[in-house]
């Protein structure tokens, strides 16, 4: 019987992988913001969980919302990705060290 | 309504004209802000006759709840400390206002709002008898100060800002951790409910050093007194009057309203120290006031000097009750502290505001740049010379009745410390004359000097009205000390009884 | 009488404040109207206070004016005490007040700051008089303070000369070295009693003598000593008694009317007035008064010795003011105070005298105030010379004059109570006073002799336009010439021996060298005779004799001795390196100390290591921490996983 | 059994895109991962009865932001090439990392069950369809939260606009109110032209 620590495995899995995907990734800005879409939709994945086996809608409104966020999220990710493309000629995530100390 | 509510107009009014100055804009702010002013000022000499004398007891209490979920309640109130304080804040405002018409150009409305609105925190700090709301209005207090000197100062303005802002910061920090250890403690942030609150010794001690670090950066007290000098040089005219005149006698109140009253074991514990430090004030920085070349230094030093009286006056009951078994000029001490804190608000307001003129149109501090102003200004040398005997504690000027009380009661204490007090009779003398000397009198020290024009009606009516304050309470403080008596027999009695 | 006394002391001050004030509205006329008609009303009030006393025989007025506040039972008031004491000195300033306000017309005559001048002495005849009057500590500090504004003022009038501006300051600082004193013994009385009245100080006076103060463990310093010695530091800055005299020579630099007024005839006797005032005090304190005496007689002497080497007129007349004030001292010292009184009044009208009379020399001279300029100037201005004989006969205490009679009366109690050997000191005040006679007769010719007689030095400009000066300045040297020669016969015996001064002074018997020399007082006439029998006035004469030794017959000798006694010369011609030791020791070195306080203290330790100390820390610290941002990415993300691990990992290990 | 089975193939399928997403090279493929990805966790949603938002994931993730990310990769010109440097080198690293916190989540959720009933939620009787379920919620207790998202969403886009806008110099437009606002002296001239005699 699958139950909810399958589920609870399977997201941490994903987002694990995401992780990693963050960390492995120089040079490209844009799989960034893919792994990003990945740990959200991982974080959703728990929450429909524990919404199902607890029997509680608040846990898919709360996907519904993040899913919102997370379309807002891209979507001013991206421009600004354009708009950092259009200046630098590249997403070389190795050249993005304006922060540093 | 205004009877019962006059506290809060007082504070709120200010506030609000600023905002409305501010957003008045230039061309009305000149007479916008006098007027707000102006109507405080009036509104406050309500607040003096109607005060009733002979109690302890606050008056015009207002209260209503302010945070619920911390006990906390929007809680004012008058008793005698803090109401000569309070009118001395109307009063200077009006005359930093007046005085800055015709000396600030830049970011005029802004400039009075400023000052508007921290006159209204400020009477909120002498009136708040509630402990959050007391550290709300103490830390907003640092705001428009911080803007004023920022944006109106002078050549080192960021470094003063800083330091002044920091200085500060850093005391009030420990105030607020000691005033939410006397919250957990009372389960109400009632200054009524913290007077009351028993305290172990050491509880006292932890809780007297925070409030110290506070209110000993205010003052300011040796060794945390480095601010003041540089904030002073730097900040504009209005900024020096109202820092030397109002926000140094905050700490001066916080040690009476707070310090003294809530830890009074402590206090009696570390009261050595504290003499120590008054005393060392006194003499060090007498010495040091001596040698400065920058006029404003030089007052500011000498306010540092001055304030060492009011800190001596406040720790002083305890030895009295060790040396002659009774409390008998205990009070004698503490009066002598707040007529100290009045009248050094007068005169060093008044001093600052000389020294606004001459920067006004010589555009330095700098003491060797001047001599023989006499020659060229008559009348503005006058006020000077009265200012600075007033500064050197003549009698019949108001510097004299509060140095003379609190040597009067530090000799109960120890002739020791009499002595010492009594040096600034001739450091205080050495440092001012020395300034009126090189400044004012002697032949025209230079072609600057030759193109000075005497002071204006505006100016005169400013030096003016502080010359008449200055000699008034130097002539008859009684109702100055009337006003205060039973507040302070009542504060001698909470301090010299034991709270273990 | 209390109203009479308030228009008294409020006539002067509504003078000083219109003339201050309004000066150029009223104009130079207005000015010296008004200020003249406040002194006069101010003099003829004290006259009619002090002829109900003597003749309807008022009681002694002692009543609280207003109070000044009252704080922990302490009553802070303002009142007057009117007994014969501070009758006398009431008349005694406002006359000499009064004859200067005139002298003034035609001294100041063509100075700007005219009516400023007017101003500032009603202020300090006001000041002077709320001085005397006062019945309690608060207001005799006020006016204490107030007189010495007033001379701040005066000695800095001409406020473009250097040397007058730094006099002004030196003098208030010197006397704020003797205030720290008098505030302190103030406090110990307020200490003691709990009041500022006199009476009740006085009343409590045996209970403060059964006090101690223990300074340090193991000494004990009976708490009337205390306070008298230091009441008495306050008298020596106001009286310019040794070391804190250095004032009063410098003082000079101020318009002459003032340093008679101020500097000769009132101010400085302020501190005697205050002693004896003190008296009930003093009496219970031998060793308060030893220390006095013997100040008094170090002054009295010492500065006689430097009145022989000064060259400026004024100078000469300053140092044989500190003698004097010297002699008064004395006089306090072996608890002779009504002799003291007696002195100062006497020399009120003396040497007020002579320094209008020098004044008077020095407007003929055009401002020319060195006496080896002068000479010969008797023909020229002879009123004034013959002033200022009268008044130096008086100083040098000629038989028949005013001086005589109070000196002679100091020297004998000094005498007898060198005799009586109650106070320690008593010896050397005697040896003091007795060769100060020939120093004070000395010098005082000399002064005579070098401006008046002998060759004319001035030179041919000057020379043209010497004429006597005008009838406001001569009126004033007559009127102060007559009590000169008179006060001293007319008063002498009431004042010392016919109990004038009643209560106002207590002397304990033990001590009351005055009723020693009562029993020996048959009149004034006597007083000449026995005076003659006693050597004090052949001294004073050999003094005079070597005067005009020195100035007249043989004018090259005192070069020559000064050639000779060089060290000497230098000793005095530097005033004992007082002045070298003040400036150079005192004041540079608590400049020095300001400076290694400001520099060291503050600068280096408190804002150098502890706040911009602290600061640099930390900046120190992120220095080594920023390396850390990177501004990467992965980094971030890497150090995130591993902080994410770690936590999960704590978590499950707890739980 | 059938629902077991469905689980593993999804799971699998899911852990698969996953590893694509970040191991592929071109950015182009990642997308169609990501893509892939989605649709696997909508099928998954569906078997926990979440049909709303299974349909919502595909419409909004699937059909906008997924078209979105694909049209700024392929808008961009990326060098493929350079994009994998030095990912071998740090790929040990980063396996190693993953391993430990998924072994450490597989620990939490495997060997400390959560008691469900512990949590206290309410157990709502579900109605038949979800949708109309989860719009009763939304509608009702979530409604103010639900209008913040929609202005969150209208901030996004004015966002998106304002950063990627551009104005560019000497771009030829056509300003209608200055073509209406013109009048003939502006545009015609009448020269008087002398008369030329007939040759």
């Amino acid at each position: 019987m699958i139950g909810l620590p399958h589920y609870l495995l399977l997201a941490g899995i994903v987002f694990s992988i995401a992780v990693a995907g963050i960390f492995l990734n120089r040079k490209n800005v844009i799989v960034l913001l893919m792994c990003i879409e990945l740990m959200l939709l991982a974080v959703n994945f728990n929450f429909v969980a524990f919404s199902h086996f607890l029997g509680d809608l608040s846990g898919q409104v709360f996907v519904f919302f993040i899913l919102t966020v997370a379309a807002a999220e891209a979507a001013i990710g991206l421009a600004i990705l354009v708009v950092l493309f259009r200046e630098r000629r590249s997403i070389d995530v190795e050249e993005l060290d304006t922060m540093r100390g | 309504m205004l009877q019962t509510h006059l506290l809060s107009v007082l504070v709120w009014l200010p506030i609000v004209g600023g905002i409305a100055v501010m957003l008045a804009g230039e061309r009305a702010a000149k007479g916008l802000s006098l007027g707000v002013a102006l109507l405080t000022f009036a509104l406050s000499i309500p607040l003096w006759t109607g005060f009733e004398l002979g109690t302890a007891s606050f008056q015009f209490v207002e209260r209503v709840a302010w945070i619920p979920s911390l006990h906390s309640d929007y809680y004012l109130g008058v008793d005698g400390i803090s109401l000569p304080l309070i009118v001395l804040t109307t009063f200077t405002t009006v005359l930093v206002i007046v005085a800055g018409f015709g000396s600030v150009t830049k970011r005029l409305a802004q400039y009075f709002a400023a000052f508007l609105i921290l006159e209204g925190v400020m009477i909120g700090v002498f009136a708040a008898l509630d402990g959050l709301l007391y550290y709300a209005f103490w830390e907003a207090m640092l705001i428009p100060m911080f803007i004023i000197i920022g944006v109106w100062g002078g050549q080192r303005r960021v470094y003063a800002t800083m330091k002044f802002f920091l200085y500060t910061f850093f005391g009030s920090i420990f105030m607020l951790i000691a005033l939410i250890y006397l919250y957990l403690k009372a389960g109400t942030y009632d200054l009524g409910a913290f007077y009351a609150q028993r305290l172990t010794f050491h509880e006292q001690v932890w809780i007297f050093l925070a409030f110290f670090a506070a209110f000993a950066v205010k003052v300011p007290m040796f060794p945390v007194h480095t601010w003041l000098p540089d904030a002073h040089v730097e900040a504009p005219t209005g900024g020096s009057v109202i820092l030397a005149a109002i926000m140094l006698k905050m700490g001066g109140y916080g040690f009476l309203r707070f310090s003294l009253p809530i830890a009074p074991d402590a206090a009696h514990y570390l009261s050595w120290t504290m003499i120590g430090l008054s005393l060392v004030a006194v003499v060090y920085i007498g010495l040091v006031a001596l040698v400065q070349q920058d006029m404003k230094k030089l007052i500011a030093y000498s306010s540092i000097a001055h304030m060492g009286f009011v800190t001596l006056g406040c720790f002083l009951a305890w030895d009295i009750v060790a040396a002659t078994g009774s409390l008998h000029g205990a009070v004698l001490g503490l009066s002598g502290a707040m007529v100290q804190m009045i009248s050094h608000g007068l005169i060093s307001g008044a001093l600052f505001l000389c020294v606004g003129v001459l920067y006004d149109r010589m555009h330095t501090r700098d003491i060797a740049a001047y001599g023989g102003v006499v020659n060229r200004m008559p009348t503005f040398a006058a006020f000077l010379v009265l200012f600075a005997m007033a500064n050197a504690g003549l009698p019949a000027t108001s510097g004299f009745v509060g140095e003379f009380m609190v040597i009067i009661a530090s000799f109960h204490a120890n002739p020791w410390y009499a002595l010492l007090a009594a040096v600034t009779l001739v450091t205080g003398a050495a440092y001012t004359l020395w300034l009126v000397k090189r400044v004012v009198f002697g032949a025209v020290g230079n072609d600057e000097v030759a193109k000075l024009e005497d002071i204006g009606g505006r100016e005169f009516l400013v030096l003016g009205v502080l010359a008449v304050a200055v000699i008034a309470v130097g002539v008859y403080p009684k109702p100055l000390t009337d006003v205060m008596e039973p507040t302070l027999q009542h504060l001698a009695e909470l301090l010299s009884a034991s709270k273990l | 009488m209390q109203s009479l006394l308030l228009i008294i002391v409020l006539a002067p001050l509504a003078a000083a404040i219109l003339a201050g004030l309004f000066g150029r509205t009223i104009g130079r006329a207005g000015a010296h109207s008004v200020t003249i008609a406040g002194v006069a009303t101010s003099c003829a009030c004290s006259a009619l206070v002090l002829y109900r006393m003597l003749a309807e025989g008022a009681p002694t007025f002692n009543d609280t004016l207003y109070t000044w506040l009252v704080t922990d039972g302490i009553r802070f008031e303002i009142g007057f005490l009117v007994d014969h004491l501070t009758a006398l000195m009431m008349v005694v300033v406002t006359f000499v007040s009064l004859m200067v306000h005139v002298y003034t017309i035609g001294y100041m005559h063509e100075d700007d700051g005219y009516q400023r001048f007017f101003s500032y002495i009603s202020l300090f005849t006001f000041a002077m008089l709320m001085l005397v009057m006062s019945n309690n500590y608060l207001q005799l500090f006020f006016g204490w303070e107030a007189v010495g504004l007033v001379s701040y003022l005066l000695i800095g009038f001409w406020y473009t000369r250097p040397t007058a501006i730094f006099a002004n300051m030196k003098a208030f600082l010197v006397n704020r070295v003797g205030d720290f004193g008098f505030v302190l013994g103030i406090a110990a009385i307020v200490y003691y009693t709990g009041s500022l009245r006199y009476a009740d100080a006085f009343a409590a006076a045996p209970a403060i003598a059964t006090h101690a103060i223990v300074p340090w463990a193991g000494a004990s310093w009976n708490a009337m000593t205390v306070v008298c010695i230091c009441l008495f530091i306050g008298a020596m800055g106001k009286s310019a008694q040794v070391p804190l005299h250095v004032w009063l020579p410098d003082s000079m630099e101020g318009p002459t009317p003032i340093s008679a007024l101020i500097h000769a005839a009132t101010m400085v006797t302020a501190g005697i007035f205050m002693v004896a005032r003190m008296s009930p005090l003093f009496e219970l304190s031998p060793t308060a008064r030893s220390f006095v005496l013997v100040i008094g007689a170090t002054t009295a002497l010492f500065m006689g010795f430097l009145g022989i080497i000064q060259n400026d007129i004024k100078r000469v007349v300053a140092y044989s003011t500190l003698s004097q004030l010297g002699y008064m001292t004395v006089a306090l010292g072996v608890s002779a105070y009504s002799v003291a009184i007696f002195h100062l009044m006497t020399h009120a009208f003396f040497k007020a005298l002579l320094f209008l009379a020098a004044g008077s020399v020095i407007i003929g001279m055009h401002h020319e105030q060195d006496m080896r300029k002068m000479g010969g100037l008797r023909k020229y201005m002879p009123i004034t010379y013959l002033t200022s004989m009268i008044g130096s006969l008086a100083l040098i205490g000629f038989p028949g004059f005013a001086g005589f009679y109070s000196k002679d009366s100091i020297i004998e109690a000094v005498h007898a109570a060198l005799e009586g050997g109650q106070v320690p000191g008593a010896g050397y005040a005697y040896f003091c006073v007795v060769v100060g006679v020939f120093v004070t007769a000395f010098y005082s010719f000399r002064m005579v002799f070098m401006t008046f007689h002998g060759e004319e030095r001035m030179d041919h400009h000057t020379k043209e336009h010497l004429h006597e000066s005008p009838l406001v300045v001569t009126l004033p040297l007559v009127a102060l010439a007559i009590p000169s020669v008179l006060i001293g016969a007319l008063t002498m015996g009431p004042v010392l021996f016919g109990g004038y001064f009643g209560t106002a002074i207590q002397v304990l018997p033990a001590n009351d060298v005055v009723a020693k020399l009562g029993a020996e007082w048959h009149g004034p006439l006597e007083f000449i005779v026995d005076g003659l029998k006693s050597p004090t006035v052949w001294i004073a004469l050999a003094g005079v004799a070597t005067a005009w030794y020195l100035y007249l017959a043989n004018p090259a000798l005192p070069a020559r001795l000064g050639e000779t006694f060089a060290p000497l010369y230098r000793l005095l011609d530097q005033k004992y390196y007082f002045d070298w030791f003040n400036e150079r020791v005192l004041a540079a070195g608590s400049r020095w100390l300001g400076t290694g306080f400001w520099k060291v203290g503050d600068q280096f330790l408190i804002d150098g290591a502890l706040v911009n100390g602290s600061a640099r820390t930390v900046g120190l610290f992120g220095a080594l921490v920023r390396h850390l941002q990177t501004g990467l990415l992965y980094h971030y993300a890497f150090a995130m996983i591993i902080g994410l691990s770690a936590l999960l990992a704590y978590i499950l290990y707890r739980a | 059994m059938l629902i077991n089975i469905l689980f593993y193939v999804y799971a699998a399928t899911l852990v698969g895109a996953a590893l694509g997403v970040v191991l592929a090279r071109n950015s182009v493929h990642s997308a169609m991962f990501l893509v892939l990805a989605f649709f696997t966790s909508s099928g998954l949603w569906l078997l926990l009865g979440a049909e709303f938002l299974a349909i919502v994931l595909v419409l909004v993730y699937v059909g906008a932001v997924m078209v979105l990310f694909l049209f700024v990769v392929m808008m961009l010109d990326i060098n493929i090439a350079q994009m994998k440097e030095g990912f071998t080198r740090y790929a040990p690293l980063g396996a190693l990392i993953a391993l430990v916190v998924i072994a450490e989540i597989a620990y939490a959720v495997w060997y400390r069950p959560v008691d469900l009933n512990l949590l206290g939620a309410a157990r709502v009787v579900e109605d038949p369809s979800n949708t109309h379920s989860l719009g009763t919620v939304l509608y009702t207790v979530y409604v103010y939260p639900f209008q913040l998202a929609a202005v969150l969403l209208l901030l996004a886009i004015v966002a998106a606009i304002t950063l990627t806008m551009r104005q560019r110099p000497n771009l030829k437009k056509q300003d209608i109110s200055a073509q209406v606002a013109v009048r003939k002296a502006d545009r015609l001239q009448i020269v008087q032209v002398a008369s030329e005699k007939r040759p």
